[in-house]
C-alpha cells in the first residue's frame, strides 16, 4: 500500500538523512501543534457551546500567557532555525577535492561535461561514494538542477557559476528536474541522475566517446586564442602568469583582495577590466561573445589544472610543494 | 438591488438613495465603491478560478494531453496574476475594507471619497488591460516576472501584463493611502486607538504594507518594461546585469504582498469569534499589536524566496532566522482567537463555521511556513508543489476563508437581508472539505519532488495529482453556492434588523443597510471595544431556508 | 489657526461634507500628502537600490559616466530647483497672509524655474543622444575609453549607468512635469481668489510636492554627477 | 492647528545656506578625499534635504508628530531595502556560492 503511495523520495545520498530527519522532526511538531490547536477549538465550542445555556464569562487577557506563548515558540523556531542552517552550510560547502563535473543548461536541456571529457544531455552517470561538485551555469534564463532523490536544488543563472555537490549512496535511476520555470518546455527538461557502482562507473567511463579531457581541451583553447602571449609561464608577460593562481586571494589595483574561484575566471576572461590584478593594464581583449559556455567551463578547468591543488582531479590527494607560487604576480 | 430595495423603501439608505447607472459610476460613497468593487472581484475571482480549474484537469494525467505547454504556462501564469493582483489583494481590503472602515470608526466617509472612486477606476482599468492581454494571447512568465525570462526570452504579451499590474497598484496604494488617513483622522469622538475593532487595526497594518511596498514593485515592473523595450541591462546578465536584483525588488514587495491577503482576513477572524463566543476579544492589545508586527516583521524576509537561487550563504542565514520572527505575532493571533472560546458561548453560524476554517487552514499554512524558512528543508522544498500547498493555505484557506467569512457576516448590513443560514453552511462545509483534499495531496506530492508550473509530470504523482483535482471540483461547487444564494437573498433573503448577530461595534448601531452618510447624527463613543457583556444575546439564527 | 465654527461656516463650499471641521479636512490633506510622499520614497528607493548595487560592483564605469555628465549644467539645473523651491515657500506664505498676487506671481515664478529645468535637462539628454549614451542598440561609450584611459571601462556596465541615469532623471523629470501641471492649476485658481489665509490646503500640499521633488534631485545630484571628479592621476 | 508664518528672512537664509551647500558640494568632488568623496556628498546633500523638511515644509513648526513619524518610518523602510539587499551584495564574494 505506501508502495504506491510513498511519503518521501529514494534516499540516495548523504545528505538526504539529514534533511528527512528535519523534516520529520517538523512534521512531528507540525502535527502536534495542529492537533493541540484543533482539539482546543473543538473542545471549547462543543464545551462552551449556547445550546447548553452557557453564559459568556468575560476575560480580559493575559500578559504572562502573551509572553508564554511568544518566547516559547520563539525558542523551538531558534532550533529549527539552527538545525536547518547546519544542513544548509553543509549543502553549500562542498569537500575539498571533489569531482568538478560541468554543467550548461539551456532551453531545455542539459549538457554535463566530466572532467575525463565524457559528454551527456539530460543524464549524468555518477558513481557511489564519490564526492562530485557540480558547477553550473545557464546559457538563457534561469533554470535550477533538482534532485530529489538527494535533497539538493540549486538555480542555474545566466552570466555566472553557481554550485552544489552530494556524494551518492545507492546505486539506481532518480529524476533530474528544472525547478525554476524557464519556458515551454519546462516540464520537459528533466532527466536522470544513474548512480554507479564504482567498477560499472569505470566501464562507462571507458565505454563512452571522449572528447579528451576537459582540461586538455582548455589548454587548446587557451592556445587557439592566443592567450599564451601575454600569459606566460615565466613572470615577463603583460598578464599575470597563472600558474598556481587558483583558488588564491589575489590583490587587485584598486586595492580590494578576492578569491580566484571559478567566478573570477570567469569574469576576467569575458570583463577583464572588471578586477584587475595589482601591476598590470587592462589590455586585455574582453571575449564576452566570442566564448560558448562548454569552451569556458574548459578554460576554467584548464587554469583550474595550473593549480597543484587538488582540486581538479578527482580525490587524489597530492602532495603541494609550499610557498612556490602567489608570489609572481602581485609584481 | 433595485428590489430589495422596493420592500424596504418607507427608510431612505445607501442603496435606493439614487437611482441609475450615473448614480452608481460617479458615486463617492464608500458603500455603494466596495459594492462596485465586490462585483468586479467576484468577476475576476471566476476568471482566476476558471483558470484554476483548466490547470487541474491538465493534471488529471501525467501527459500533456489537454492543453498545449505554452497555453498551460498561460494559464498557470493569467491564474496567479488575476488571483493576486485582481481578488485577493483587492479583496478584503476594497470591499469589506471599503464599507466597513468609515463605519466602524464612527466616520461619514473615507477621508477622499473621489480618491476612493478613482482607484476603482484605475482597478477596472488595469483589469481592463489585463483581460485584453488575456484574450489577445495572455503572458508565459508566472506571476514572478522573473528575469531575463521575462526581459529576454518571453514573446508573450509580457509588457501588457506589466503595466496593467502597475496601474493595479496604483489602485492598491490609493486604497492603503486613504485607510490610513481615514482612521488617524476621521474617528468620531471617544474612538480612541484602544477602542479601535481589530478590523480596523488589521487594516491600518495592511496599508502601511500597501504604501511602503507597492512601489517598489511599481518601478521594478516599469524597469522590466523599459529593459525589454530598450535593452537597459539592468536586469541582464550578458550585458552585467544581475537577474537576482530582479527577484530581491520584486519579493521586497511580494512577500510582504501575502500580509496584505492575510492581515485583513484575521481581522475579520477577530471579529467574528467574539461576536459569536459572546466575548471580549482574548488579549486585545497583544491581537492589536500583532498586526503591527507583522507589517514590519514582513519586510525583512522576503530573500526566503531566493534561498536556492544564487544568493550569498550569509544572506540566506539572516533571512532565515528573521523569517521565524515574523512565525510569532501569527502564532500569539492564533492562541489569542482560541483562548476567545475559552468559556464562551459559542453558536455554530456561518461566519463561526468561516472562522474556525480560518483558524484550522491558518495554522497548518503557518505552521508548513516554518519547514520553508527552515534552510535545510526549503532547498529540497521550494519550487514543488509544497510551496504550492503552503500558499494555497494562507491565501485560499486563509484569507478567502476570511473573506467568505466576512461576506456572510456583513451581508445582512450590505445587502439589508439574511442569507439563507441552512446553505451557508453547507458551503462553507463544503469549501473546507474540498480545499483540504485539493491542496493536502500537495504537500506529499512537493516533498516527493515534484516541481510546480509543469505541464506534465512522471507518472508516478498521478494518484495525488488525481486527488487534488477531484477536490478542486468540490471547491469550485463551495464557491458557487454563496454567489447563489446571496443573489437570491437580494430578493427573497428574511428583512435584517440593525444588529442580527447582537454584535459589537459601531457598524452594527446604524441601520441595514445604512443610511448614506452612515450615521444619523455621528455618534460618540463611551464603551470598549468588544463590550460583550453589554449587548444582549440575539436570539439563535434558525435553519430556516 | 482657529478652527472656530465661524470659519467652518464662512467656508462651506470648500469643506466637504463628510469632515466635521475645516481643521479636520486639512489635516487629513496634509497626512495624505505626506504618505503620498512616503510611496513615493520607496519608488524612487528601488531605483536607489540598483544604483547601490551596481556602483558597487561596477565603479569605474559610473565613475566615468559622471565625468562624462555636464557638471555645468547638473549644478545651475540644482540651483534652479532651489531657487524653484524658495518661490514655493515664500508662495505659501503669501497664502498663508492672503497676499494674492504676490502668490500669483510667486507660483508663476516656480513654474518658470520648473520650465528652465525641464529645458537644460532636455540639453543634457540631447548632448547624450548626441554622443550615443542614450542605452539601446546604438549605445556606444568608445569616447569614454578614449577620454579616460586611466578608467578601465566595460561598455555593457556603462550602458548599466546611463540606464540608471535615464530612468532616474526620467522619472523626475516626469514628476516635474506632473508638478508644472500641478502649479498651472494652483496659479489659476490662486488669480482667481480661491484661496484665503483660512484655505488654502491645495497651495501647501502642492508645495508639499514641489519640495519633495527637489529633495529628490538633492540627492541624485551628487549621486550621478559627482561620483568621481577628482583629478586623474 | 500648525500654521506657523515664518518670516520671509527666515526662506531667505535657507535659500542662501542651500545655494552655498551645492557649490561646497560641486567644489568639494573635484578634491580627491579618498573614499570620503562619497561621504561628504551625500552628508551636504542630507543636510540640504533636512533644511528643506525642516524649513521649508515647515516640519520643524508642526505639532504633528504623526508628519514626523511618516517621515521617519519611510526613510527606515528605505533602508531596509537597501541594507537587507546589500546582506546579500556584500557576501557574495566569499565563497559558497
Amino acid at each position: 500500500m505506501f508502495n504506491d503511495l510513498p511519503l518521501w523520495p529514494a534516499r540516495a545520498s548523504t545528505g538526504a538523512g539529514n534533511v528527512d530527519a528535519l523534516y520529520v522532526f517538523l512534521v512531528l511538531l507540525a502535527s502536534f501543534m495542529s492537533l493541540a490547536i484543533f482539539i482546543m477549538v473543538a473542545l471549547f465550542a462543543i464545551r462552551y457551546r449556547r445550546q447548553r445555556n452557557q453564559q459568556a464569562e468575560q476575560i480580559e487577557g493575559s500578559t504572562a500567557l502573551e509572553i508564554t506563548w511568544s518566547v516559547i515558540p520563539l525558542g523551538i523556531f531558534m532550533v529549527i532555525f539552527a538545525w536547518g542552517a547546519v544542513i544548509y552550510f553543509q549543502e553549500r560547502t562542498p569537500p575539498q577535492g571533489a569531482t568538478e563535473i560541468y554543467v550548461v543548461a539551456k532551453q531545455w536541456m542539459w549538457k554535463i561535461e566530466h572532467p575525463e571529457g565524457q559528454r551527456e544531455i539530460n543524464e549524468l552517470h555518477v558513481p557511489v561514494g564519490r564526492d562530485i561538485k557540480l558547477i553550473m551555469t545557464s546559457q538563457d534564463v534561469i533554470h535550477s538542477f533538482y534532485i530529489p532523490a538527494f535533497r539538493i536544488k540549486q538555480d542555474v543563472l545566466p552570466g555566472r557559476y553557481t554550485t552544489e555537490w552530494f556524494r551518492a549512496t545507492k546505486p539506481g535511476v532518480y529524476h533530474l528536474f528544472c525547478a525554476e520555470y524557464c519556458g515551454t518546455q519546462h516540464s520537459g527538461m528533466i532527466g536522470q541522475i544513474v548512480v554507479m557502482e564504482p567498477a560499472q562507473y569505470q566501464a562507462w567511463l571507458a565505454g563512452g566517446t571522449t572528447f579528451g579531457s576537459l582540461a586538455a581541451n582548455g589548454q587548446s583553447i587557451f592556445q587557439q586564442l592566443g592567450c599564451p602571449t601575454c600569459h606566460r609561464m615565466d613572470t615577463q608577460g603583460r598578464g599575470p602568469n597563472l600558474t598556481g593562481v587558483f583558488g588564491k586571494p589575489i590583490q587587485l589595483e584598486d586595492g580590494r583582495i578576492v578569491v580566484a574561484d571559478e567566478n573570477y575566471v570567469r569574469e576576467s576572461i569575458l570583463s577583464p577590466s572588471a578586477k584587475v590584478v595589482s601591476g598590470f593594464k587592462p589590455i586585455m581583449p574582453v571575449f564576452q561573445g566570442l566564448v560558448s559556455e562548454e569552451q569556458l567551463n574548459a578554460l576554467v578547468a584548464y587554469i583550474k589544472s595550473l593549480s597543484p591543488e587538488p582540486s581538479g582531479a578527482a580525490g587524489t590527494p597530492s602532495l603541494r610543494p609550499p610557498g612556490t607560487q602567489t608570489q609572481e604576480q602581485k609584481e | 438591488m433595485a428590489t430589495a430595495a422596493a420592500i424596504t423603501a418607507e427608510r431612505e439608505h445607501y442603496l435606493n438613495k439614487e437611482y441609475g447607472i450615473r448614480s452608481w459610476l460617479l458615486t463617492t460613497d464608500h458603500k455603494r465603491i466596495a459594492l462596485l468593487y465586490l462585483m468586479s472581484i467576484t468577476f475576476f475571482f471566476f476568471v482566476g478560478g476558471f483558470f484554476a480549474l483548466l490547470i487541474r484537469l491538465e493534471l488529471l494525467t501525467p501527459a500533456g494531453d489537454l492543453v498545449q505547454a505554452d497555453t498551460y504556462n498561460k494559464l498557470f501564469t493569467m491564474h496567479g496574476m488575476v488571483m493576486v493582483f485582481f481578488f485577493l489583494i483587492p479583496s478584503i481590503p476594497a470591499v469589506l475594507g471599503n464599507f466597513l472602515v468609515p463605519m466602524m470608526i464612527g466616520a461619514k466617509d473615507l477621508a477622499f471619497p473621489r480618491i476612493n472612486l478613482l482607484s476603482w477606476y484605475l482597478y477596472i482599468i488595469a483589469g481592463i488591460m489585463m483581460l485584453h492581454c488575456i484574450v489577445t494571447g495572455g503572458a508565459d512568465t508566472g506571476w514572478t516576472f522573473y528575469t531575463p525570462f521575462s526581459t529576454a526570452f518571453a514573446n508573450t504579451k509580457v509588457i501588457e501584463a506589466g503595466l496593467s499590474i502597475f496601474v493595479a497598484g496604483f489602485s492598491s496604494i490609493l486604497t492603503g493611502l486613504n485607510f490610513v488617513v481615514t482612521i488617524h483622522r476621521m474617528r468620531a469622538p471617544g474612538m480612541t486607538w484602544s477602542r479601535l475593532p481589530l478590523f480596523i487595526w488589521a487594516h491600518y497594518a495592511t496599508s502601511i504594507i500597501q504604501l511602503l511596498g507597492t512601489p517598489v514593485l511599481a518601478i521594478t515592473l516599469v524597469l522590466v518594461v523599459f529593459e525589454r523595450l530598450f535593452g537597459l541591462g539592468i536586469f541582464d546578465p550578458t550585458r552585467g546585469g544581475d537577474p537576482l536584483l530582479f527577484q530581491h525588488l520584486f519579493w521586497f514587495y511580494s512577500h510582504p504582498a501575502v500580509y496584505i491577503m492575510i492581515l485583513p482576513s484575521m481581522g475579520v477572524v477577530a471579529e467574528i469569534v467574539p461576536c459569536f463566543s459572546r466575548k471580549r476579544i482574548f488579549g486585545y492589545k497583544a491581537v492589536a499589536l500583532s498586526s503591527i508586527a507583522i507589517a514590519v516583521f514582513g519586510f525583512l524576509v522576503w530573500a526566503h524566496h531566493m534561498f536556492v537561487a544564487g544568493i550569498s550563504l550569509y544572506s540566506a542565514m539572516i533571512f532565515s532566522i528573521l523569517s521565524y520572527l515574523v512565525a510569532v505575532p501569527s502564532a500569539i493571533k492564533v492562541f489569542n482567537w482560541t483562548a476567545t472560546m475559552y468559556k464562551g458561548s459559542i453558536s455554530f453560524s456561518t461566519p463561526m463555521l468561516y472562522a474556525f476554517g480560518f483558524i484550522g487552514l491558518f495554522t497548518m499554512g503557518g505552521l508548513t511556513g516554518l519547514f520553508l524558512a527552515a534552510l535545510g528543508i526549503d532547498v529540497h522544498v521550494t519550487d514543488t508543489y509544497f510551496v504550492v500547498a503552503h500558499f494555497h493555505y494562507i491565501m485560499v484557506g486563509g484569507a478567502v476563508m476570511g473573506y467568505l467569512g466576512g461576506m456572510h457576516f456583513w451581508w445582512p448590513k450590505i445587502s439589508g437581508r439574511m442569507y439563507p443560514e441552512a446553505w451557508g453552511r453547507l458551503a462553507a462545509l463544503i469549501v473546507f472539505l474540498g480545499f483540504n483534499l485539493t491542496f493536502f495531496p500537495q504537500f506529499i506530492l512537493g516533498y516527493l519532488g515534484m516541481p510546480r508550473r509543469y505541464w506534465q509530470y512522471p507518472a508516478e504523482f498521478q494518484v495525488l495529482n488525481v486527488m487534488s483535482t477531484a477536490g478542486s471540483t468540490i471547491l469550485a461547487v463551495g464557491y458557487v453556492l454563496p454567489m447563489v444564494y446571496f443573489l437570491w437573498s437580494m430578493r427573497y433573503g428574511k428583512i435584517a434588523d440593525e444588529n442580527p448577530w447582537g454584535a459589537a461595534g459601531l457598524e452594527w448601531k446604524t441601520a441595514s443597510p445604512p443610511p448614506t452618510f452612515n450615521f444619523e447624527e455621528i455618534p460618540e463613543v463611551t464603551w470598549e471595544a468588544y463590550n460583550y457583556d453589554e449587548i444582549p444575546e440575539p436570539v439563535e439564527v434558525s435553519l430556516e431556508r | 489657526m482657529s478652527d472656530s465654527p465661524v470659519v467652518v461656516e464662512q467656508h462651506g463650499p470648500e469643506l466637504r461634507h463628510h469632515f466635521v471641521t475645516a481643521e479636520q479636512q486639512r489635516e487629513a490633506s496634509s497626512l495624505g500628502m505626506w504618505l503620498f510622499l512616503a510611496t513615493e520614497i520607496m519608488f524612487f528607493g528601488g531605483m536607489f537600490c540598483a544604483y547601490l548595487v551596481y556602483r558597487l560592483n561596477y565603479f569605474n564605469e559610473f565613475a566615468a559616466g559622471s565625468r562624462s555628465l555636464s557638471l555645468k549644467w547638473g549644478t545651475i539645473n540644482t540651483i534652479v530647483l532651489i531657487c524653484s523651491s524658495l518661490t514655493v515657500a515664500l508662495g505659501v506664505r503669501a497664502a498663508q497672509m492672503g497676499k494674492r498676487k504676490l502668490l500669483v506671481i510667486l507660483l508663476l515664478l516656480t513654474i518658470v524655474f520648473g520650465f528652465a529645468f525641464l529645458g537644460i535637462k532636455g540639453i543634457e539628454w540631447y548632448d547624450k543622444y548626441k554622443e550615443h549614451h542614450i542605452p539601446g542598440a546604438s549605445f556606444n561609450a568608445d569616447d569614454l575609453v578614449h577620454d579616460y584611459p586611466q578608467i578601465h571601462i566595460d561598455q555593457a556596465h556603462e550602458q548599466i549607468y546611463f540606464s540608471l541615469y535615464f530612468a532616474m532623471t526620467g522619472l523626475h523629470a516626469l514628476h516635474m512635469i506632473i508638478g508644472v501641471g500641478i502649479f498651472v492649476f494652483l496659479t489659476y485658481y490662486s488669480w482667481k481668489g480661491l484661496y484665503t489665509p483660512e484655505y488654502h490646503t491645495p497651495i501647501e500640499i502642492g508645495g508639499l510636492y514641489w519640495h519633495f521633488v527637489d529633495i529628490i534631485w538633492i540627492y541624485l545630484y551628487p549621486l550621478l554627477y559627482l561620483i568621481d571628479r577628482k583629478p586623474l592621476g | 492647528m500648525s500654521e506657523h508664518i515664518l518670516s520671509s528672512k527666515m526662506y531667505y537664509g535657507i535659500w542662501i545656506a542651500l545655494m552655498i551647500l551645492t557649490v561646497v558640494t560641486a567644489a568639494v568632488s573635484t578634491i580627491d578625499l579618498g573614499p570620503f568623496n562619497t561621504v561628504v556628498a551625500l552628508l551636504i546633500a542630507s543636510s540640504k534635504a533636512l533644511l528643506v523638511i525642516l524649513f521649508f515644509m515647515h516640519v520643524k513648526y508642526t505639532s504633528e508628530k504623526l508628519t514626523k513619524m511618516v517621515i521617519i518610518s519611510s526613510i527606515f523602510w528605505l533602508l531596509i531595502l537597501l541594507f537587507l539587499s546589500l546582506s546579500d551584495y556584500s557576501t557574495r564574494h566569499l565563497g559558497h556560492a
